[in-house]
This record gives C-alpha cells, structure tokens and sequence, in this order.
C-alpha cells in the first residue's frame, strides 16, 4: 500500500488509520481527515459520528436527499443501523466521552497538547463549530496535519501562538513527517514515517520532544 | 384553536429589534420560507441564534446579505463571507459559541435551568468574562441561557395539534428552540389530521407549537 | 351542578376547575386534583401532562397496556394527538415554564406562599417525586385541598411547619370553605364557598388574610 | 461484535458493591428479568439508582426486600413500605432528589457536563450541603452529576447493533441512563436485523448499548 501513498496526505490519512479499531465511534474534522477512512482494512469498521447529528455517516448513496448532510454541509448517506438525533444529544455523545476517536486538523499544537485550528486573528474567524466540543469530549484525540505551515514554518511548537480549540487536549499527532504523542512528561516522537531521519524532523520541528527509545 | 397561519400572520408576529432563533446546520433544516417571510416583512436590527450564517443564498444567508441582523449568535460564520466582512467592517455583532455549549444554552433556556457547567471553552478565549466554577476538582465554564421572541423551525410533519417530526439530519438545532422562544412558528412539508402521529414518534409536542406554516402556503 | 356537590373534595375540584382555559396545559397532583377534569364545561378542554413522560393524559380507553400508566402508576391512557417522551424532557417542559397550571394536594400552606406536602418527619417520607418541579416551573400553581387536617387544626398559616415543597411559590388555595390568592401583600380571601360566612373561615384559618373588597 | 446476552454473562458482570441505574417508574419500563438476574446473582451492597422504589413485588423493588440495596438515590420510596421500614432502621441509606433533577443529574453524568443549576429545590431541605450559585439574581442549585457502572434499562425493540425503540409511558428514565453508564445491559421484548429500525426513529443508538438481554431468553 505504501506505494500508492503519493502525497502528504495519504501518508498522514494511512497511518492515522491505524490508529482506529474495530467498532470504535469516530468524528472526523473536515479536510484531510475524511480521507482516514479510505486506508482502513477490510476487517476493521468504525462508526462515523456527524456532529450535525447522526451516528453511521457513510458515502452518499443512491440520489441526494436534501435533509442528509455530513458536518461539512455536503450530500452523505447512512449505513444500516445508523441513526439520527438532535444537536443537543450529538453533543451529549461528543462531550460524554461516547465518542472514541476524534481526528482533526491543526494549525498549531503544542508540547502541552495545546491546539489551534479555529481562527487567525484580523485573517480568518470562522468559528470553532463543533471543534471545541469534540476536543474537550472526545477520548482520543489525534491532530492530522502537515508538518510545515506553506510558509515552511514548523506548526509544532513549544507554545501555541494562535487562539486555542482546547488546552492540553491532544493525544497524538500524525505529520507527514513523524508520529507523536503528546504525555505528562512531554512531547515525544514514536515513529518516523518511511524515509525520513531524525534529524530532518529536529530540524522541521519547533518543539522541543523526546525520542521514544525505539528509534534509532 | 386553528394554528395553521399565513405569510401574512407571520409578517404581523415579526418587529424591529427582535431576538430569532432559527433552526438549520448549513440551511438544512432551516424553514427556507419563512426567512423569505422575514426578508418580506422588512423586519430589521434582529439579534438571530442560528448555529451557522449558512451561505450568501441559502439558510439564513440572505438576512445577513440583506443586513437584517444587528447581532448573530452562532458556532461558524465561515461559509457566509458576507458574516465577516460585516463583522470586521464592525457593522454586525458576532458571538461565537461552541456548538455544542450553543445547543445547551438553548435548552437551557428552554428548560428553566439557570445555565450549565460545561468544559468545552476552559483555557481559551470563550472563557473570557465568564464565571468558572470547580466541581469536585475540575474547572469548568458557567454558560448562560438563552431565549428568544420568536423561533422559526424547520420540520418535515405536522398534526394540526402541532405534533412535529423531523426528517434525517435537518432535524439539529430545531427540537432544542421548540422550548426556548416565546412564540414558535414552524415550516412544515406535509400536514395531517390529529391522530395520524403515533404518540411514540412525535418528536416535538404540538404544545410547544404556536403556528404551522404549510411549505407552498396551503 | 352545585345541588350534585355532595362532598368537600367535589366542592374544590369544581372550583379549581372554573381557574382552567381551553388549551391550557395542566398537570394534576395525585388525589383530589385528579378530580378537577370531571367539572369542566364540555368547551373547556384541557391537556393533561403525565410527568412520567407524557402529553395527552386521558381515561382508560380499551384494554389496559402495560406500559401506559399515570403518574400515580395507575393504568391510564392517551388523547389522539399526544405524545410520548422521556422524563428528562418531561421535566424540560415542567421547569420550562411550559405548564400552564398545577394543581396540587398540601399539607400545609403559609400567607409566603410556601407548600409543605412531601412528607412529615418521623411519620411520611415518601419523597418528592415531581412536585418541587412543578411548584418551581409550572406558570400557576392552585392549591387544592380541604381547609382543616383531620385534627382539625387549619393547613392555613402564618408560616409552615413542615419542610417545604416549594418556598414562594403557590399562586391560589382552594378549599371547601374560600378561595385565597397569595400576593405580594400576603394572603387575600377572593371568594367564599356557596353558604360559607367570612367569620367561619377566620375562625378556621390560623394565617392573617386581607379581604377582598367584593366580599361582605 | 455480538451484543446479545445470557443471564450467566450477566451475572458475571454484576460485582458487591456496584452502583446501578435502573430505568422505570413505579415499575414500568423496568427490566424485570434484568432485576431477576441481579437477585439470582447474590450482589449485595449496591448503590441503586432509579426513579422510585416502585413497589415490594415489582419493579426494582424486590432488590430492597432482599437487601442487596445499601444505598438508594431515588424520587419516590412511598409505594414500597420495605424502603421506608430500611430506612428508619438505619439498615438503607436514601437520598431523595426531585424528580426533574434527578433525570438532570444523570442527563449531566452522562454527557459531560460539571452540573446543573436548578432553581428546583431552592429554601427547601434539598439545597443542604449544596453549593448555590446567582445568576442574574436568580439562585440555583448546583446538582453535581450522577454516573454508574452498570445500568440495566428495558426497551421494546432492539436491532442488534442496539438500536432502541422504547414503548409508551416505559421510556422514562431509559434513554437517559444510557448516556450514564460504564456498562449498559437493555432488555427487550422483541429484536430484529440491522436495518430493519429507520434512523429516524431510534431513540437510543445503538454505540450507547454493549448487551442485550432477549426476553424470555431466546
């Protein structure tokens, strides 16, 4: 499979695939984390989670109907044995820990877990949605991004810059670079992707991390 | 008591400098004709509880578009540019809440409660002049109700009591604003006689149901 | 009708029952207060809230389902346009403000307005169930309930004894004997009951009363 | 994964000790082969949850005439004698909580919330030992939220995948204590496929149910 993997993207979306369980409840952000479950194996199924409330999000099937959407706003479908709710009770699944896996983008995190991803003050202030919720509630909460912002700038820094989605709320964080986990005792790096030295991710990376012993 | 009510009814409901609740995740869910109503009606200075501003077209887009709106209390306002450039041009008031804190603030509302005690929020900005209260060791954010004058809802079926269902993920924002405004106006596709919705499957009580607007104007 | 009120409890129900409007939504205490339905004019109709978790509470109709009682646990039965729900929305809407009226049974009742009826220590401990609920959200609470214990003494006073369902928050006591409103300036006497003169019900009453003018 | 369950597997989850939820109300829309379960299980000292204590034949109440209760959160005691009887011998622990802040309590331990502030209980002995707070010059309590680690709840219909229709006045408390549970065991009367319940009308989905306990036992 890795082969096929041909851009930052895919490498992130694949391995933070391997992250997700059989059964597990997963609300992925929009973006790069809707491509995760492309790269997930046969015999491993999740459960997608869509704060705009319903559990079983799938691929639009069959025509349109102008009352599904996913999160995102955009024509989706259900899988059997999906159901739908109100936006208090999906928020009742989100923020009562019912909800195993989130995956979103980031901006900026931390070695605090610290993570931005809703605004860019007098740029960008969207609102944070669903975000800070999912964040808070979640029990796992992995931020898949690119390492290096386009200005070449490393989004893992020792403290966030940018306004915060939720403070100390990151578990693991999946670049196209490295895996890291975010502990008490710090930041510390799990895995370089294939191909990439250490050294090229201390040189890309802002923050200052440990080295999980297993690497060398 | 006959709740089925015209355009025009609405129109009357509706006044200057009024709080509105509207019903809808990105226009889904949102009663399209009745926004049209509003836009009608000329109302204006409104402060609007949506989760979202929506698009420039659809939802509650044009209110913002056509500068309706005085202040907006919402989740996301990024898919309406026109929602920030007014922002930024400070000529609209934005609170942004998180989604689901807005959900609960709502029912709050609507429910009697004097606020709720969530976590979302701690050690960012959205704490920002609110009180924090540490319960059994942990930290969390006094979020305040909120209520409105009039809500418009969005909903597939209704009895003539007032009894609503819901079809698929247009149902989000609308069960919740159902208890928290004062007068509730619902866009309904389907109508049918009292009786012909299986109790177990209502998912709105008529009671809380002022007046039904039939989609087409029946 | 009055020639058929043969009882005290008749005499209050029917009273109580000339404070409803068509359309209110009204929730009966257990006792007496479930008697109030029987007086209504045909016109008058009125919709019962079970806080067991529903709308629409009517008499037995056909066999007795199993899962459909009232909030007396008594088998009951449901109005065509009713619904069902949980007990957290029950209470949404009892606390709400979405309850136009409550009628309920006391112990005792004070000129404050304040409602001793959950229990007597070391004698009755039932609990509350839902009646602090609905003395706190429902938008009228009348009291129903005969004027003296079964001692004899009034359940009428200048300050209750028992501990409190609600502190400020009954609206009208109807007994067999007067009809009180509790106000800002205390206890008012509105009305007295068909052959009841002003000097028994003083007699009767522990609690201080203002009287309403149109009655000599 | 397989949800459907046996009285044994049951039994081997229920430890001494345990805090329970049981849906219900005066008996209906309780488990009563889940409360049969527990008593053939020999559990002792557990903390129960539920509505009332229904009545010394029904609902939970056998497990208060067969003292395996140490510790009772309830609503309502008064139609079983046996509580009462306990609880003025010192043999049974009752906290009584108003029935709206009862569903509020478990509501918040199941979804995430600090707590809730209720005006429900305020100058009455319910506001002892509680915090309370003043917003807008209003009092509230503070309630602090209710969890379990087992919670035995009855539904009409499942799916296997645990999607739940409940049926009548025996929803009550069910839907709730789904949310509030480490483990949540659901009887029901009648299942079906995947597939076979539309997503609209589920009333608990089926991620919140880990077993389901076919009655009679199929």
């Amino acid at each position: 499979m890795i082969n096929t993997l041909i851009n930052p993207k895919q490498i992130i979306a694949a391995r933070v695939a391997k992250e997700l369980k059989d059964g597990d409840v997963v609300n992925l952000g929009i973006g790069l984390p809707t491509m995760v479950p492309n790269f997930l194996p046969a015999d491993v199924n999740v459960i997608l989670q869509s704060e705009n409330g319903y559990i079983g999000l799938g691929p639009l099937d069959g025509d349109i109907d102008p009352d599904l959407v996913n999160a995102g706003g955009q024509p989706a479908g259900i899988i059997r044995g999906g159901a739908f709710f109100d936006s208090l009770f999906s928020f009742e699944l989100i923020r009562g820990g019912h909800v195993d896996v989130t995956v979103l983008g980031g901006l900026e995190v931390d070695v605090h877990g610290n993570l931005a991803n809703w605004m860019v003050p007098g740029k960008m202030v969207p609102g944070m949605g669903g975000a800070m919720d999912l964040v808070t509630g979640a029990k796992k909460v992995i931020v898949a991004m690119e390492h290096m912002a386009k200005s070449g700038s490393s989004k893992i820094l020792q403290q966030c810059r940018l306004p915060l989605t939720g403070k100390g709320v990151v578990d693991m964080i999946v670049t196209e670079l490295a895996v890291f986990r975010v502990t008490e005792e710090g930041l510390i790096i799990e895995e370089l992707q294939e191909g990439v030295d250490l050294e090229t991710v201390k040189e890309k990376t802002e923050a200052v991390f440990k080295i999980n012993p297993s690497i060398k | 008591m006959n709740k089925i009510t015209s355009m025009e009814e609405i129109s009357s409901i509706l006044t200057d400098g009024m709080t509105i609740m509207a019903g809808g995740f990105m226009g889904v869910g949102t009663p399209q004709e009745l926004v049209t109503a509003m836009l009608e009606s000329g109302v204006k200075d409104i402060t609007l509880i949506a989760n979202d501003t929506a698009f420039t077209g659809t939802g509650v887009g044009p209110l913002i578009v056509n500068r309706r709106v005085k202040k907006v209390i919402a989740s996301h306002i990024g898919t309406n540019p026109e929602t920030g450039k007014q922002m930024i041009a400070g000529e609209l008031d934005v609170e942004l809440v998180p989604q689901g804190t807005l959900a609960e603030r709502v029912r709050a509302g609507g429910s009697g409660l004097g606020g709720v005690l969530t976590p979302t929020g701690v050690g960012t900005v959205v704490e920002e002049g609110k009180e924090k209260i540490t319960v059994d060791g942990r930290e969390y954010l006094l979020e305040k109700p909120l209520r409105a004058e009039v809500a418009l809802l969005k909903a597939y079926k209704a009895d003539k009591a007032g009894n609503l269902i819901y079809h698929r993920s247009a149902r989000n924002f609308n069960p919740l604003m159902a208890l928290a405004a004062d007068t509730v106006i619902v866009q309904v596709e389907k109508i049918v006689e009292i009786g012909e919705i299986d109790p177990d499957e209502v998912m709105t009580p008529g009671i809380l149901v002022d007046k039904i607007f039939v989609q087409g104007g029946c």
